[in-house]
């Protein structure tokens, strides 16, 4: 059987609130795709995230996510859903909660079997005990790729995935992103600096005024 | 220009005129009640009223539910204009039932009284609803919302209404719908009055729905920017209630 | 799927509630108000000296103007009790119509603060051709709906 | 290819697969609510914040309604429950409606059951609100000190029955209001007239049990209010869930 994309976009448009963000979007991401995705603020780069990731619905068109689509039933999505991970623009952390039961829930909740220690790879476990509304930025995002250590997504989505984290740490998002196209999976980053991203993209697209085009490179 | 529409709404208007003064000449003219005198000619407000609000409502609910299973924006603006409308016809019911209660058993509120109680819970409910609509912007968010807030007060408010009626309750029983016809309680000029009034709260409902569903077609054409239709009714995920989707082509497409 | 694992049951047991609380509710161990007959039957009983309505007709020629309110008796064609009510009564009120007043004994009589009139759901013209009979006692429906 | 693969594995219905699905989803009730209380538990805003504002409020209304002894040995349980309604509501509402969008798209993104997360959050504020009213009710009692020999085992059924219906119903309007701005005014006009008929329920059959009559009938509403409300909440759980990005 020759490769199946993992998310396959038609003329998907999207709009909210009467405004319209994404039009005639054409794009299919194969697995092993790193795709580094860059354009100006406000472009679009975000909505064409959370089409991927199944968390907007596109307004117009087909975007087909793992085989889900306008006709998935809801089981079965949440299946896809969880073959899925998203590191947003703002970290997805429970202030209340410690910075280790934050990355124990999200595994609990997935069902993951138990791995080794993986606050210990991202260097945080002295502070595991801390609450996460004491920990700053850099630490959230550290507890975020902790998350992604004890499993491997067929796609991952990175919304600027170094803001926030210092040099030390970014050989970390180079080892997931690595891991997830190694196994057959996809990634995608989002970037409005390319020249930041890691050096393993191997391809360029530029979302600039709602519209997308492949750079050539 | 003129539409077709606008004829059509121009006549309903006349009807319901024509309507409203038959209703308030039968009215005038009836013979006082025979315990009640008089005040029992607010029957001819009271009960009409409370029908066109259940009436209003009940379209309401089933745009809805018709929205839940389509997700389509048409039923979204029945669902909101008829609540709406049916709101202003839960307040005269309100209002024109106080103003009884208070001439015939001499009280404007009886706390007891499971009609009484349940309409004034309805009233605020449906008042929850029209603040939600209000503060929700995205379209698609609000529709769906607010058709799942009409659902589940479609499903509380007659547990609502029982559990206030479990104390006996003061207020009469019901004068139309009864199995004997309503002949039986009711003198016939008094009936005669009653029917024409109803007639002319319905054509009064109708007449403020059709224009209310007019201002929002028009208010989600103008907010609508896109040029890809109303943002709502296609998409990725699943439909809410199992129904299919209004969206395109979907699974196997061509470059499968 | 689960789902319908959850509503399945709960539709069931839902059933079965409600039929046991329309079942229940036919004993109607729940009393808007008491008759008078009712009324000077649980006088000596747990709740003597409380707070009750009392509900009846107003029999003929006992209706007196105190100084601060009106004096009558209530009967259910049985029994009958003497009202002391404080108060203006409703516009409504007169002999043979039906009354619920709300207070509590004091002596032999019913001293009450609130006079509601009863109404039924008949309406009729002052000389109406239907030669209808008034209905003995107040007309409560059992059941709404 | 891709339909038939697809159809190949939405046609698996073998039984193991869905015990797999069915423990999974009690997994994650069980976890969204051991997640909701710990939240609650560290923050406090149940029982160290609420709780005390409802026993003064207790404390107060006797200075709005007068000082007769026997009046307010009456209107007794009444105010605990109002007082449990009025403080509780905003109380249960609050867990799903604060959880911000990175977090609630994470959820998402676990594969979590939007049902599952329905019960689990419910199921959770009821434990809070039975609490609550367990917290109150000795402090209506010295207040208000109703009518002895009531029937304990009753009051607890009916205390349980109250905490449940509010629970599912905090949650559900707390769903309808996520993520908005007014939700916290908000949510008390959504819920408390649907409240009505636990409030009812409630004070009438604890009425009952504080004079030592059984109260079947009114915990046979709570029962009935309970369920209708889970089937409301289950079958809206996933349509919510939809609108809440």
């Amino acid at each position: 059987m020759a490769s199946h994309p993992l998310v396959r976009f038609e003329d998907a448009g999207y709009a909210a609130a009467g405004t319209l963000i994404l039009r005639g979007v054409n794009l299919t991401i194969e697995p092993g795709d790193i795709l580094g995705v860059s354009g100006p603020n406000g472009a679009g780069k975000t909505t064409l995230l959370r089409l991927t990731a199944t968390l907007h619905r596109p307004t117009s068109g087909v975007c087909s996510v793992l085989d889900a689509d306008a006709d998935t039933r809801p089981e079965e999505l949440a299946a896809v859903r969880r073959k899925i991970a998203m590191v947003g623009h703002f970290p997805a952390v429970w202030p209340e909660l410690t910075l280790r039961e934050n990355v124990e829930l999200v595994s609990r909740l997935r069902g993951d079997p138990p791995s080794e220690d993986p606050l210990r790879t991202v260097g945080l476990e002295a502070l595991e005990r801390w609450k996460a509304s004491r920990a700053s930025l850099g630490m959230k995002r550290r507890v975020e790729f902790a998350r992604l250590l004890t499993w491997t997504p067929r796609l991952l989505l990175l919304d600027e995935p170094h803001a926030g984290l210092d040099a030390a740490a970014a050989p970390l998002v180079d080892e997931v992103v690595g891991r997830v196209a190694a196994n057959g999976g996809a990634a995608v980053l989002v970037s409005h600096d390319p020249g930041r991203v890691t050096p393993l993209i191997t391809r360029r697209i530029l979302v600039s005024a709602g519209e997308v085009s492949e750079e050539i490179r | 220009m003129k539409t077709k529409i606008d004829i059509l709404q121009r006549l309903f208007f006349l009807i319901t005129a024509a309507a409203v003064v038959w209703g308030l000449y039968l009215a005038a003219r009836a013979p006082g009640e025979a315990t009640q005198g008089d005040a029992a000619k607010l029957l001819f407000v009271h009960v009409p009223a409370a029908i066109t609000a259940y009436l209003a409502l009940g379209v309401g609910l089933l745009a809805a539910l018709w929205y839940l299973i389509r997700r389509s924006p048409a039923a979204d603006r029945m669902s909101s204009s008829a609540i709406e409308v049916g709101v202003i016809f839960t307040v005269v019911t309100l209002v024109s039932g106080m103003i009884w209660g208070r001439a015939v058993w001499g009280l404007w509120w009886d706390w007891n009284d499971a009609r009484l109680m349940s309409t004034a819970i309805m009233f605020f409910y449906y008042m929850g609803y029209l603040a939600l609509r209000r503060s929700i912007i995205d379209p698609e968010a609000r529709a769906g919302r607010c058709a799942v807030l009409a659902v589940i007060g479609f499903i509380q408010i007659p547990i609502v209404h029982y559990s206030v009626l479990w104390f006996r309750t003061l207020h009469q029983g019901p004068t139309i719908l009864r199995p004997d016809g309503f002949r039986s309680t009711m003198d016939e000029e008094f009936a005669l009055s009653l029917a024409v009034g109803i007639m002319a709260f319905v054509a009064a409902m109708t007449l403020m729905l059709t224009s209310r569903l007019t201002l929002s077609r028009l208010q989600d054409a103008r907010n609508d920017l896109s040029g890809l239709g109303p943002p709502v009714g296609r998409g990725v995920t699943a439909p809410f209630m199992g129904g299919p989707t209004m969206g395109g082509p979907t699974m196997g497409g061509p470059n499968g | 799927m689960t789902r319908r694992q959850i509503v399945l049951p709960a539709l069931v047991l839902l059933a079965a509630v409600i039929v046991l609380l329309v079942w229940n509710n036919l004993g109607n161990n729940l009393v808007y108000y008491l008759t008078p007959s009712e009324a000077l039957e649980q006088r000596g009983g747990p709740e003597a000296g409380g707070r009750f309505r009392l509900g009846g007709q107003v029999e003929e020629g006992g209706i007196e103007e105190t100084e601060d309110g009106v004096r009558f008796a209530v009967g259910d064609g049985a029994a009958s009790i003497t009202v002391v009510h404080t108060g203006a009564p409703p516009q409504l009120f007169r002999e043979g119509i039906g009354v619920v007043v709300e207070g509590a004994w004091e002596g032999g009589r019913f001293h009450s603060d609130v006079l509601l009139i009863d109404h039924d759901e008949q309406y009729r013209a002052p000389d109406g051709e239907g030669a209808y009979e008034v209905p003995a006692g107040p007309a409560v429906p059992a059941v709404e709906g | 290819m891709t339909a038939e693969q697809n159809g190949a594995e939405q046609k698996d219905r073998s039984p193991s697969r869905r015990a797999v699905l069915r423990r999974t989803f009690w997994r994650q009730t069980w976890w969204v609510i051991r997640k909701e209380l710990r939240v609650e538990l560290r923050g406090g805003e149940t029982l160290w914040m609420a709780a005390p504002f409802a026993a003064m409020a207790l404390l107060l209304a006797p200075l709005a309604l007068g000082t007769d002894t026997a009046l307010l040995r009456r209107i007794g349980p009444g105010m605990l429950w109002l007082v449990v309604v009025l403080f509780g509501m905003t109380v249960t509402v609050r867990p799903t409606s604060i959880e911000s969008r990175p977090v609630r798209d994470l959820l998402t993104l676990s594969g979590l059951d939007p049902v599952a997360a329905f019960l689990g959050r419910s199921g959770a504020s009821a434990a809070l609100l039975f609490v609550f009213t367990l917290v109150l009710t000795p402090v209506m009692i010295v207040l208000y000190g109703p009518d002895s020999a009531p029937l304990w085992g009753c009051l607890l059924w009916l205390a349980v029955g109250a905490a449940v219906a509010l629970g599912l119903l905090g949650t559900l309007v707390a769903a309808l209001v996520t993520g908005l701005r007014s939700r916290t005014a908000l949510a008390p006009i959504m819920s408390v007239p649907l409240a009505a008929p636990v409030l009812i329920a409630v004070v009438n059959g604890t009425e009952n049990a504080l004079n030592g009559q059984p109260a079947t009938i009114w915990l046979l509403m709570l029962a009935a209010v309970d369920l209708i409300l889970l089937i409301a909440g289950v079958m809206l759980a996933a349509p919510l869930d939809e609108t809440t990005r």
